[in-house]
C-alpha cells in the first residue's frame, strides 16, 4: 500500500527567499551559542538553519551580572552583546562551524551606519556563512536613546547600503519595542531585505525588592520566552499584511503548535531562543510535534499554512 | 524524568531531595551540578530551571543526592514535591573539582549551602588526609551536613555565626587559625564570594593551591546564552560549562 | 512596652494628587466589575479605591465571543467596552456604589475628542465619583487605526479640555503600544492630568490552530497578566523619571511584593486586574503581603518607597 | 484547599474526580459549578481557572465529584494530579437548574460532557418520572454514565455516533424519535451548542418549557470582567453568574 506510507511522510520544507531549509526551525541569536554547545545534545544538521550569536566589530566583555532576571513565564537578559569581535570570530568561529551542514546566518550589531557596513564587508563571500541578520533592536547597547530600529528611515538606509555590500540571505531583525512595527518592516522591504525577523526581546525589567535596585548589573534588559508570545504572534499578523517578503516569527516558541500558530499568522520560518535555554534538544521535539499536526490535520506540505489565517 | 524517593526538610529550610536516576549518561563528578525544570510538564512557569551541587551519588543504585535551601519561588515550589513524583532533571553539567591523588594535608571550606559540593567531593577524596571547615549561621544549619560528614574519614570544624560552635564567628576566622599552625597542600572552598575571595587571598599569600567553585545567576546552564560569565585572567568565562570549579587565582570575584 | 506595639503598625496610605487613600491598592477598570460582584467575596471598603468598569458615551454590546483566550502567564481579552452607555450609568451604577464608603473612578472612553468632554461633562459634580480615568488606550475599539493614546499631541489636547471641565482627580491611562511611552505620559501632565495610570494592555493575539482561525471574536486583543509585569515595571521607571504627576503603576500584579517592585521603580498606587479575576479577594492578601514586606525591612510609611530604586 | 480523593480515568480522556471540600460555604446546587486552579501554588501558568460542572455532591460527607475531558492543556495537567494533592478551587458559582417539583414526565437531554451536570440534576429530581437522554462519539464515553444513572430513578436512552446503541447517530434524533410520542413537561438540556439550539427549538414549537446549560469560555466566573457575556432577550448577561442555566427561548445561541 503505497498510498499509505505516502501520506505519512510531510514536507516541512520552507523557502527563505530562494533559499531552501528542510524544515522551518531556526536557532534564535544568542540564545544557542554558536553550534557545538548544543550539538552535545543533538546533530544540529537536524535543524532549519542556525543563527550565530550577535557579534561586532570590536570585542565586547558584555555587560555587568547578574545578567539573567526570571519573570512569569519570561526570562530578562542583558547580556550586551559579549563577544569577541569581527575578526576574532572569522578567525576562530567560522572554521569551527565549517564541519556542519546547515544554513548558518551571521547576526551582526553595529553602533553606527559605518559598523554595520564593515561587519556586512567582513562577511561577504564567506561561504560558511548563508545570511546575515542585521540587529537593529537590541535595546541591551548603552548606545544614546532609541534602537536604531525605531526609525524607518534610518532602517531603510541601513538596509539599503549593507544590500549594495551583501550577496546573500539579507534578515533584517525588527523591535517590536516601537509603535508600529509594520512601518519598520515596510522601511527593511524597500532597502532590499529579502526578509524580516521578528521579534527580538521586549524592554523590561526586574527589581530586588530586598537590595530596593535593579536586579540587572545594567539595570534594565529585555524580555523574551513564552509571556512574549502572544505580543509577537500580533505583529507577525500585523505585518504579513503589509510585506512581501518572507518573515521569520520570533518570540516564546516552545513547541509545534506554537510554530503552526506563527507560520498561520504569516512566518515563513520559525526561531527559537529562550526554549533551547532550558530543553537543549526542544528542535527535535518540536520537529516531531509539527509532524503530529500534519498528520492530525491531512496536511502533506508544512509551506501550504503560511498566513492562512488571512484567508 | 527522575522519581523523588525523598523530599524532607532537614534543617531550618533546608531540604533534602534524593532522587532515582537511572538514565544518566555519565556519573557525576564532585563540584558538577544538576539542572533541575521546578514546573510541572506543559506549564511555562517558572521558566528557568535550577542549579544544585550534587551532594552525594551512589553509583551502584544511582541514587542522586541534593540538598537545597528554600530561598525563593523555585525552592519554594520544589519543597512542595512529594516522593513518587518526578521532575525532569539534566545533568551532571559543569567541570568538576580537580581529584587527583595528592599526598599530604587537604583543606575544604565551606560557608551556607556551599557545603553541599564539598560533601561528595570529600567522600571521593576517600583516602588521604582532610580537614573540613564548616560555617553558617547557627547549629541548626550545620546538624544534617554534620552527621553525613561524620560517616567518613575526614576532621570536621564547624563555626556558626549566631551561637558558639568551636567558635562563634564566621568559617574564615575558625579556618584562618589552623592555617597559622599548618600548611595544606591545597584548598577547595564553596560558599559565599566574599568568603571565596579571603579564602583565595589567604592561599594565594601563602602560594598554596586550591580551588573555589562560584554560583552566578544562570541562564542555561549548558554555555550558550552567556548569562553566567565571569571575568578570568583568560578573559570572560562561562561559570556553567567553564566553571564553576576554577582554579584560585583564575576569577575576578565580586568581594 | 508600647513601642513594640507601634512598630507592628504600618503607614500604608498614599497620597494621590491630594486625594488620601488608605492604601495603595485600586482595581484596575474592566476586571473588577462595578463594585457589588467583588463585595460578595470580602468587604471592598478595604481597598484604597476602585475604578468602575470602562462606560462610553452609547451603549455598547462588546465584540464577538470568544472574548478571552489564554496564553503564558497571562491572557489576552477583547471585551470591547461592553457597557450600557453613561446615561444608564449614572442612573443605575451610581447610586449602587453611594453605600461604599471609598473613593471610585470613573473610567471614560471616547471615539472623538467631543465624546470625552461629554462624558467628562456628565460625570462632573457627581459626588460619588472621586475621579475620571481617560481611557486613551484600550486597543480593542475598532475606531479607525492606532489609538488616542499614541500620538503625544492628541493626548494634551484631550486631557487639557477634559480638565477644563472637570475638577475632581483626573487621571490619564496610557497604552504601552508605543516606542516611548514617557513622551505620553509629559503630554499628559502637561495637559494637567492629576496623575498617569500605566499600563493598558499589549496588542496581542491566539491562534487556534485546529480551526485555523483566530481565536478571539474579534481577531486581536488585549495582553495583561503576570506575563506582560516586567514591561510595566520598565515603563513605570522610564517614566518616573520624565514627570512629576504620581503613576498609578499596573500590570501583572498578583502579590505584595509586586506592588513593592512598581512602588520602587516609581509607582505611588498599584492598579489590580487579572488576579482579580482568579483570585477575588486577592487584595486582602496582598494587603498582609506588603504589611510583611514592611515590617521584614522595618520600614514604617509605605510611601517612602516610591521612586526609591532611582536614588 | 480541597483535597483530591481520586482522580481516575474514567473512559476514553474522561477523568472522574472526587474531592473532600469541608470549608464549603453553602451547598451546590444542580446546574452549578467549581473553577478549578489548575497551576501550583506560586505559579502563574496556566492562569486561569478551569470551570467544571457538579456531577454529584455528597452533603454528609461534603464530598464533591467531577467528571472532566481531557481536551487542553489544562486538563492535561489537571489529569496528572495525584489522590493526596490539594487543589484550589472556588465555588459553588452559577445560577442553578429549576428543581421545583413538577408532577409529570421531564426530559433530559445531555450530549458529550454536558451529561456532567444533568447527573447531580436527576438525583436532586429524586421523585418523579424522568428519562434521560445521553449521547456521545462511542459507547465508552458513557460507560460510566451509565453505570452512575443506572443507580438511580430514571429510564435511560443512549445513542452513539460510531457505534449503534438505542440507534447510531445523535441524541437529538433519539430524542425527536421519542418527543413523536411525548410530550414531557419540562425539559433540560447539556452540550454542544448546535444541539441545544436544535432541542430549543423543539420544545419551543411545541410549547414545551424547559433549561439549558451553556458553556462559554470564562474569564473570573464570578461576573466581573464580561468574558462570557451573551446575547439574550434582554440584552447581554453573562453566563458565569446569570447563567450557566437558562431558560429555553432566553439566549441567541451560536447554531
Ligand atoms: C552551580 C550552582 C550550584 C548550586 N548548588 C546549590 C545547592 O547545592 N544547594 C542550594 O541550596 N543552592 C544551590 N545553588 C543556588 C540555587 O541554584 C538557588 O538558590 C536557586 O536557584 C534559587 O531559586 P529560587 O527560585 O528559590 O530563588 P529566586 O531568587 O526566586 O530565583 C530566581 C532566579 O534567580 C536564580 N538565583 C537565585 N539565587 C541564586 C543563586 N544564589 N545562585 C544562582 N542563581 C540564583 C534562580 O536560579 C532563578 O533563575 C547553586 C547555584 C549554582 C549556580
Ligand atoms: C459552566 C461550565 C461548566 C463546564 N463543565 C464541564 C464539565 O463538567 N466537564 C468537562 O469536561 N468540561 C466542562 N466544561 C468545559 C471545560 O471548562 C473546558 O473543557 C476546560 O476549561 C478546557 O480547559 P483546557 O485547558 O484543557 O483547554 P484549553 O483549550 O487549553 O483551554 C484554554 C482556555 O479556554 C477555555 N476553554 C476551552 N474550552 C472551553 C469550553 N468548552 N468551555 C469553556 N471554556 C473553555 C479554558 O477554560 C481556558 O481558559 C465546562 C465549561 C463551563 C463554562
Ligand atoms: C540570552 C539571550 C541573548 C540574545 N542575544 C541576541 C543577539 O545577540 N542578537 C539578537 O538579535 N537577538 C538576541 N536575542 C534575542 C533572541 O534572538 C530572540 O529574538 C528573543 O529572545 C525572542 O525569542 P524567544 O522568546 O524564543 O527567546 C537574545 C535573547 C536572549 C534570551
Ligand atoms: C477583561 C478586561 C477588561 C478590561 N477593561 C478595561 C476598560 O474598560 N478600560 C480600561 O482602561 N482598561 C481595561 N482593561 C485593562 C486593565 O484595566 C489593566 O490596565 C490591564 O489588564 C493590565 O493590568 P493586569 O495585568 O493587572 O490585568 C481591561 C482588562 C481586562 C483583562
Ligand atoms: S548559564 Fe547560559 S552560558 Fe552559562
Ligand atoms: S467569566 Fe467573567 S463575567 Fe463571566
Amino acid at each position: 500500500m503505497p498510498e499509505k506510507n505516502a501520506s505519512e511522510k510531510f514536507d516541512l520544507s520552507i523557502d527563505l527567499a530562494g533559499l531552501k531549509l528542510k524544515n522551518p526551525l531556526i536557532t534564535a541569536s544568542g540564545t544557542c551559542g554558536n553550534g557545538k554547545e548544543l550539538d552535545n545534545y543533538f546533530d544540529i544538521n537536524k535543524l532549519g538553519a542556525f543563527t550565530l550569536k550577535g557579534i561586532t566589530v570590536s570585542p565586547r566583555k558584555g555587560n555587568k551580572s547578574p545578567r539573567i532576571a526570571e519573570t512569569p513565564s519570561g526570562i530578562i537578559n542583558s547580556i550586551g552583546l559579549e563577544n569577541p569581535g569581527i575578526d576574532q570570530f572569522i578567525k576562530k568561529t567560522i572554521p569551527e562551524i565549517a564541519e556542519y551542514r546547515l544554513p548558518f546566518f551571521c547576526n551582526i550589531s553595529g553602533y553606527s551606519e559605518a559598523e554595520f557596513l564593515e561587519l556586512a564587508e567582513k562577511l561577504c563571500g564567506r561561504k560558511e556563512i548563508a545570511g546575515v541578520e542585521v540587529n537593529l533592536s537590541c535595546p541591551n547597547i548603552e548606545g544614546g536613546g532609541l534602537a536604531f530600529g525605531t526609525d524607518p528611515k534610518t532602517v531603510y538606509s541601513i538596509t539599503k547600503k549593507v544590500r549594495k555590500i551583501y550577496d546573500k540571505l539579507l534578515i533584517v531583525k525588527l523591535t517590536p519595542n516601537i509603535t508600529d512595527i509594520t512601518e519598520i518592516a515596510e522601511a527593511a522591504e524597500s532597502g532590499g531585505a529579502d526578509c524580516v525577523s521578528m521579534i527580538n526581546t521586549i524592554s523590561a525589567m526586574k527589581i530586588d525588592i530586598d537590595k530596593q535596585k535593579p536586579l540587572l548589573g545594567s539595570l534594565t534588559g529585555g524580555l523574551s520566552g513564552p509571556a512574549i508570545r502572544p505580543a509577537a504572534v500580533k505583529m507577525v499578523y500585523d505585518t504579513f499584511k503589509k510585506i512581501n517578503i518572507p518573515i521569520i516569527g520570533i518570540g516564546g516558541i516552545r513547541n509545534g503548535k506554537d510554530v503552526i500558530e506563527f507560520m498561520l499568522a504569516g512566518a515563513s520560518a520559525a526561531g527559537i531562543g529562550t526554549i533551547n535555554m532550558i530543553e537543549a534538544d526542544a528542535a527535535l521535539r518540536i520537529i516531531g510535534e509539527i509532524k503530529d499536526y500534519l498528520k492530525k490535520h491531512n496536511i502533506k506540505r508544512l509551506s501550504s499554512l503560511i498566513g492562512k489565517v488571512h484567508i | 524524568m527522575f522519581e523523588i524517593l525523598k523530599n524532607k526538610e532537614v534543617g531550618p529550610d533546608i531540604f533534602y531531595l534524593v532522587l532515582k536516576c537511572d538514565e544518566l549518561s555519565e556519573q557525576p563528578k564532585p563540584g558538577q551540578f544538576f539542572n533541575v525544570k521546578i514546573s510541572r510538564k506543559l506549564s511555562t512557569d517558572p521558566l528557568l530551571r535550577r542549579p544544585f551541587s550534587v551532594f552525594d551519588f551512589d553509583e551502584d543504585q544511582n541514587i542522586l543526592e541534593l540538598v537545597y535551601r528554600k530561598v525563593g519561588r523555585g525552592t519554594e515550589i520544589l519543597s512542595k514535591y512529594k516522593a513518587g513524583e518526578k521532575l525532569d532533571v539534566i545533568g551532571p553539567l559543569g567541570n568538576p573539582f580537580s581529584t587527583e591523588k595528592r599526598s599530604g594535608l587537604i583543606h575544604l571550606v565551606g560557608g551556607g549551602m556551599g557545603i553541599v559540593p564539598l560533601h561528595y567531593l570529600a567522600r571521593t577524596l576517600e583516602k588521604g588526609e582532610k580537614k573540613v571547615f564548616l560555617g553558617a549561621e547557627n547549629s541548626d544549619e550545620l546538624e544534617f551536613f554534620t552527621k553525613r560528614f561524620k560517616k567518613m574519614n575526614v576532621e570536621i570544624h564547624r563555626a556558626a555565626m549566631t551561637e558558639k560552635m568551636e567558635i562563634k564567628g564566621s568559617v574564615l576566622v575558625l579556618w584562618m587559625n589552623y592555617l597559622d599552625q599548618e600548611k595544606p597542600l591545597f584548598v577547595y572552598t564553596c560558599g559565599p564570594e566574599k568568603m571565596l575571595s579571603a579564602v583565595e587571598k589567604e592561599c594565594l599569600k601563602s602560594s598554596i593551591q586550591g580551588q573555589l567553585s562560584i554560583e552566578r545567576r544562570m541562564g542555561c546552564g549548558i554555555g550558550v546564552c552567556l548569562s553566567c560569565s565571569c571575568e578570568t585572567t583568560e578573559g570572560n568565562k562561562r561559570s556553567c560549562v567553564d566553571g564553576p570549579v576554577f582554579t584560585l587565582g583564575e576569577v575576578v570575584l565580586n568581594a
